[in-house]
């Protein structure tokens, strides 16, 4: 990566004190993500990957707790900065979709809500008038056919892949420098999902750094610039994608990246 | 459009439920223990002889086939003509329309009194869950459920009353002493609220939206306001609003305590002396109330929650 | 030749008009001894399919024929006759079994109602059957809470195969179970199908799975079928296949295929009046796919394709 | 499954205390002959109105009859008919529902429409009808109770049949080739059974308190019946001489709807696995409403 990475995470740890015990969920990450990169998480169900990005956000909650670790954002260790300074961080420069598009948003608030909210937050002065062209040409950016009738329309009136746009652009709208996708397209269709994986390529290419958190290596290997294999809380590989296809070392990665193949 | 077809089919849905009401309320002053002739004869002082209970028979109609009163009656009760009180010889719509706004004045405040105090209290134990603020509401809103109206009612009355003299222990219907009335009949509700809201809120952070909401760099105080309340609040409206249908019906306990005379204390007065027609005439009433307040109900609803019209 | 044939089948829900058909005009006939492969995204009706061939959903319009007898108006009672010939592998989610009963309960309730045999006999049964799906006897005193997805999955195999039913309809039996155990889900599939000669009806959304399982694939979207390959790797040659296919990630990054996005977006999903149901989204779209819907033609042998582009090559 | 649903019960000592004041009432109606100190219904106006002493534990009422006495024999009035009416209500309102669920179509609408109606009249409202049609009587109450409070059990029962009927274990039963009896008992019933005994439990509470509520205005058991709410009524022109006439009854209606209160949410959080059905039950299932 030729200049420094927009995001650095340092040996993180966050560990849960449940009733049975410590449960190491996140045990000390090392991770960059470079600007104008797609950098892949991948991992079973239940491998801390998506622990690992509610950390970078500092969204634990309880009995959750972060333990040791930095997080370097724009030369900033959001570690160090108060929960005041954190809000003002979250929404503006790191921005997050999950992975039910349609259970994301409140389903009592039109999208153009939705969207002024997340600059709202950051800016009291706005006021959603100004905004609303702004609003229609960052729909048009993420593919959404006619702004005008989905920035009227309530989220149970979208698809599964509109409503994943619909938050793609709550990240653009703030023009986040980070983008945190929680396996954003494991429960839409195969087409729906190769859609907004070339909506990601599209916003990879305009500069946005991004996370793509997954258990799924196709689209790993079809969308991610680096991946980090990430098993209970470590991760146990990494490097650029063409490396570890080319020569897996883990044994997990190995399991893994083995095709179907049937003993006839 | 979607919204008004699903009004209508709810309109057609109310004839079956009024048809019955009025069947119930017909059939109480021909199945009821006295026989009505007598009974009217006696609340007009006349000695029941042969002649007169004939000749009353005779203008109530009473010697008619039944469908044939029945439907008399309806076309009478249609305009809120439900004959006079054997009591008070006035016309029955009269009395019970002079008593309404006693009862209205006394649903209102109780409701707004158990939303005031247990919207804030269910909030509260929503966002500290498991702190010992919200092991205390929880504890008082569980006690709050189980005192019943009427005995907190009696408790109230002797505590203000008897002991500390502030509230005259027989009092009318002056708004200066609503607030013991209203406080007893919002505990209950206001118990329920608090408890039912709680679990809304504490259902409603698990999902991906608030999430989303402290992702986008809420508090969470402000996201569990801005978005919690409202889902939460959603399905508790319709909880109000059949809480506040069985207020106006008049609760009997709290008026007759309080001596708040409303139409259940007048209800339930006519009742000990058989004054039938002020009980067809309460009965009617208050179901057309308790109905109309349904149908609101609904119709508010679909525009609250716009994912009504749609399925 | 073919253990259950369908034609013209149709499933309407709801009774609002003009009907939306979950599955419509259906003609299928799965050979005995076979694998087929269903594949669709979601909402393509497949599922409901694989119910209606076992009459566990009501079928609007069409006939069903299992092994040569026309089992369409059958009545409740009727199929429970046949019922143990055909049997269905559920997905295994959290409602796969009835939370009060113990795997030996779950297994021995086929065999309660079609095999006249003492107890301790129904338990070397059900261990048997157990072991051969890679579990042993002692889950049989267990409940279903206690069992691990994996584990789960294969008590619904055994309880599907234990009556050795001749054809076996498996909906999506692989798409609830972690990565690292769908292989050997689906190689005791296979080692149970070689042993007993069963016919699997195998539906998934999972293209990686179906192609290395299945001998024929059927493609269906929004309840018609778009397409049957002859074989799990023939070439595809409807569009709506082809951009199923393409969009279909291959777990290697060398093989960057260029072109991932075969269709257009934004076509709204209601199933269109009148024409071709893919009308909407294909990038070949022409007037004639517009105003007549494309029957089921065969193109090549055994290659059935339901697109006016594509002339029969006979 | 049992053994974990009696462990879970068992731990939940609200729930025990709760149980154990259940039984404790129920011991005390069987065999409130032996052990009430005095015949509730003797009048002896030479011993009115004392405090509580040796021979009168809890004092003696306007009528000189033994409060505690009086209380014991509420039990039976209030907790039998209680339990009675609960009963019927769910052997009314349980199959219903199941038929209302696995049937569907034309008998689910009649059966629902019923359902509608019941739930739209107030209780209250009924009870003046009914009382003025036969005349006011614990047992005329007891219909007001029958009449309208089913259908909420029918609704439940109703919903998760239909949810029951998706499930995969239905289906594989019906593919198994069970008869359709045999689905409904061994497969639909048990999993409907769970979110119904914690509701009526909450139920019973609720049936207690109306039943005080609807005897203390007159409209439900009559004088001199031993009922907890007759007493209250009685009490009320001496509450500012003897208010201890009013406290004692009010507290025994209060010990016993908390007892059943904790125990039925004992019970719900034991028996239902599914935290939204479980807040169905607690939201409609509270006393007062």
């Amino acid at each position: 990566m030729s200049e420094t990475p927009v995001l650095q995470i340092r040996s993180l740890k966050t560990y849960f004190y449940t009733k049975n015990g410590v449960v190491k969920a996140v045990d000390g990450v090392d991770l960059d993500v470079g600007k104008g990169r797609i950098t892949a998480l991948v991992g079973g169900s239940g491998s801390g990957k998506s622990m690992l990005s509610m950390s970078v956000m500092n969204l634990v909650e309880k009995p959750g707790r972060i333990i040791d670790g930095q997080v370097w954002l724009n030369g900033r260790d959001l570690r160090t900065l108060s929960e005041k300074e954190l809000k003002d961080v979250r929404g503006k420069e790191i921005a997050m979709i999950f992975q039910e598009p349609t259970s994301a948003m409140n389903p009592v608030l039109k999208v153009k809500n939705h969207l002024f909210e997340a600059v709202h937050t950051h800016d009291k002065k706005l006021r959603m008038r100004d905004k609303l062209d702004e609003f229609r040409d960052v729909l048009l950016r993420v593919g959404l056919g006619n702004p005008d009738k989905i920035l009227e329309s309530y989220p149970f009136e979208l698809s599964g892949g509109m409503c994943q746009r619909v938050m793609v652009a709550m990240g653009i709208v703030t023009n986040a420098s980070v983008l945190i996708a929680d396996e954003p397209t494991s429960s839409l269709d195969l087409t729906t999902q190769a859609a907004i994986l070339e909506e990601l390529l599209r916003l990879k290419d305009a500069g946005m750094a991004i996370v793509l958190i997954t258990h799924d290596l196709g689209v790993v290997a079809q969308t991610a610039d680096d991946m980090y294999v990430i098993k209970d809380g470590k991760v146990i590989e990494s490097g650029p994608v063409c490396d570890v296809f080319a020569s897996p070392q883990q044994a997990y990665t190995k399991f893994l990246m083995e095709p179907i193949a049937l003993l006839r | 459009m979607k919204r008004f077809k699903l009004i209508v089919k709810r309109v057609v849905q109310i004839v079956p439920i009024l048809l019955i009401v009025t069947l119930l309320a017909f059939f109480l002053s021909n199945v009821s223990s006295g026989d009505v002739a007598t009974v009217t004869l006696q609340s007009r002082g006349v000695q029941p002889t042969e002649q007169n209970l004939a000749a009353v028979r005779e203008e109530l109609g009473l010697n008619a086939p039944l469908p044939v009163q029945y439907i008399n009656w309806l076309k009478k009760a249609v305009q809120f003509d439900f004959g006079i009180s054997f009591q008070t010889h006035k016309p029955v719509s009269e009395e019970i329309f002079a008593r309404f706004p006693a009862t209205l004045k006394l649903a209102l405040a109780a409701t707004l009194m158990s939303l005031v105090f247990s919207i804030p209290l269910a909030l509260l134990s929503a966002r500290y869950k498991d702190s010992t603020a919200d092991h205390t509401i929880r504890i008082l809103s569980s006690v709050g459920a189980t005192i019943p109206d009427f005995w907190l009612g009696l408790m109230l009355l002797y505590l203000f009353g008897v002991v500390l003299k502030i509230v005259p222990v027989i009092s009318g219907s002056k708004l200066s002493n609503i607030f013991l009335p209203a406080f007893t009949l919002s505990v209950a509700y206001g118990a329920t609220y608090v408890r039912v809201l709680r679990s809304n809120l504490i259902e409603v952070r698990r999902f991906d939206y608030m999430k989303a909401a402290r992702a986008r760099g809420l508090g969470e105080g402000k996201a569990l306001a801005k978005h919690g309340l409202k889902n939460a609040l959603l399905p508790m409206v319709t909880l109000i609003g059949i809480n506040f249908g069985k207020l106006l019906s008049g609760q009997i306990a709290t008026e007759t305590i309080f001596s708040w005379n409303g139409i259940g204390k007048f209800a339930v007065d006519s009742m000990k002396v058989k004054d039938l027609p002020v009980i067809q005439g309460y009965i009617m009433i208050v179901s057309i109330t308790y109905i109309a307040i349904n149908l609101i109900l609904d119709i508010l609803y679909m525009y609250i929650d716009p994912r009504i019209q749609s399925d | 030749m073919n253990i259950i044939e369908v034609n013209g089948l149709c499933k309407a829900y709801g009774n609002a008009r003009p009907r939306n058909y979950a599955v419509f005009d259906v003609s299928l006939g799965i050979r005995k001894g076979e694998i087929l492969g269903l594949v669709g995204e979601s909402g393509c009706g497949k599922s409901t399919l694989g119910k209606l061939l076992l009459k566990l959903e009501k079928p609007t319009k069409g006939r069903i024929t299992f092994e040569g007898t026309d089992i369409t108006d059958y009545s409740f009672n009727e199929m429970r006759k046949i019922r143990n010939n055909m049997q269905i592998i559920f997905q295994g989610s959290s409602n796969a079994f009835n939370p009060f009963y113990t795997v030996r309960q779950i297994i021995g309730e086929p065999l309660n109602n079609y095999c006249r045999i003492t107890n301790d006999d129904m338990d070397t049964k059900i261990t048997a059957m157990l072991e051969k799906v890679g579990l042993g006897g002692e889950y049989l005193g267990r409940y279903s809470s206690e069992l691990s997805g994996g584990q789960r999955q294969r008590v619904g195999i055994a309880r599907a195969l234990v009556l050795n039913p001749k054809f076996v309809v498996c909906d999506e039996a692989i798409s609830s179970v972690d990565y690292a155990l769908k292989k050997q889900i689906l190689q005791i599939l296979y080692d149970l199908k070689k042993q007993n000669s069963f016919t699997y009806l195998f539906i998934s959304h999972d293209i990686e799975a179906v192609k290395a399982v299945c001998d024929r694939v059927v493609v269906m979207y929004l309840g018609n079928i778009m397409e049957i390959l002859p074989h799990a790797d023939s070439k595809a040659l409807h569009p709506y296949t082809k951009a199923l296919l393409a969009a279909a990630l291959t777990a290697d990054p060398a093989v960057k295929s260029k072109k991932k996005i075969l269709f257009k977006e934004e076509g709204n999903l209601e199933i269109p009046g009148k024409g071709c149901v893919f009308q909407s989204r294909c990038l070949y779209a022409q007037k004639q796919c517009m105003s007549e819907s494309p029957g089921l033609a065969e193109i090549q042998d055994g290659h059935y394709a339901a697109c006016h582009l594509l002339q029969p090559e006979l | 499954m049992v053994r974990n649903i009696l462990r879970k019960l068992l731990h939940n000592k609200a729930a025990m205390s709760g149980l154990a004041v259940i039984l404790l009432l129920v011991f005390a109606g069987i065999f409130a002959e032996r052990i009430s100190p005095h015949d509730p219904y003797k009048v002896d106006l030479a011993v009115k109105l004392l405090g509580p002493s040796a021979r009168y534990p809890l004092g003696t009422d306007q009528l000189g009859r033994c409060i505690l006495s009086r209380l014991i024999y509420g039990t039976r009035t209030s907790l039998y008919t209680a339990m009675t009416v609960t009963l019927v209500i769910l052997a009314i309102g349980v199959p219903l529902g199941i038929i209302a669920g696995y049937i569907g179509g034309a008998v689910d609408n009649m059966i629902m429409r019923l359902a509608d109606i019941a739930s739209t009249f107030p209780s209250s409202l009924l009870a003046l009808a009914i009382v003025g049609i036969f005349g006011p009587s614990l047992y005329n109450l007891m219909l007001v109770f029958i009449f309208l409070w089913w259908a909420p059990f029918a609704r439940m029962v109703r919903s998760s049949v239909i949810k029951l009927k998706e499930t995969e274990f239905v289906m594989a039963a019906e593919a198994a080739g069970s008869r359709r009896i045999s689905i409904i008992l061994k497969h639909i019933f048990p999993n409907t059974l769970s979110p119904i005994i914690a509701y009526a439990t909450l139920r019973i509470a609720a049936v207690i308190v109306h039943i005080a509520g609807f005897s203390f205005i007159g409209l439900g058991s009559q004088p001199p019946t031993a009922d907890w709410g007759v007493m209250l009524n009685d009490g009320r022109q001496y509450i500012s001489s003897y208010p201890m006439l009013l406290i004692w009854p009010g507290l025994m209606i209060v010990v016993v709807v908390l007892a059943f209160n904790l125990f039925g949410e004992g019970l719900n959080d034991a028996l239902i696995p599914s935290s939204e059905e479980r807040a169905i039950v607690k939201e409609t299932g509270g006393a007062n409403v």
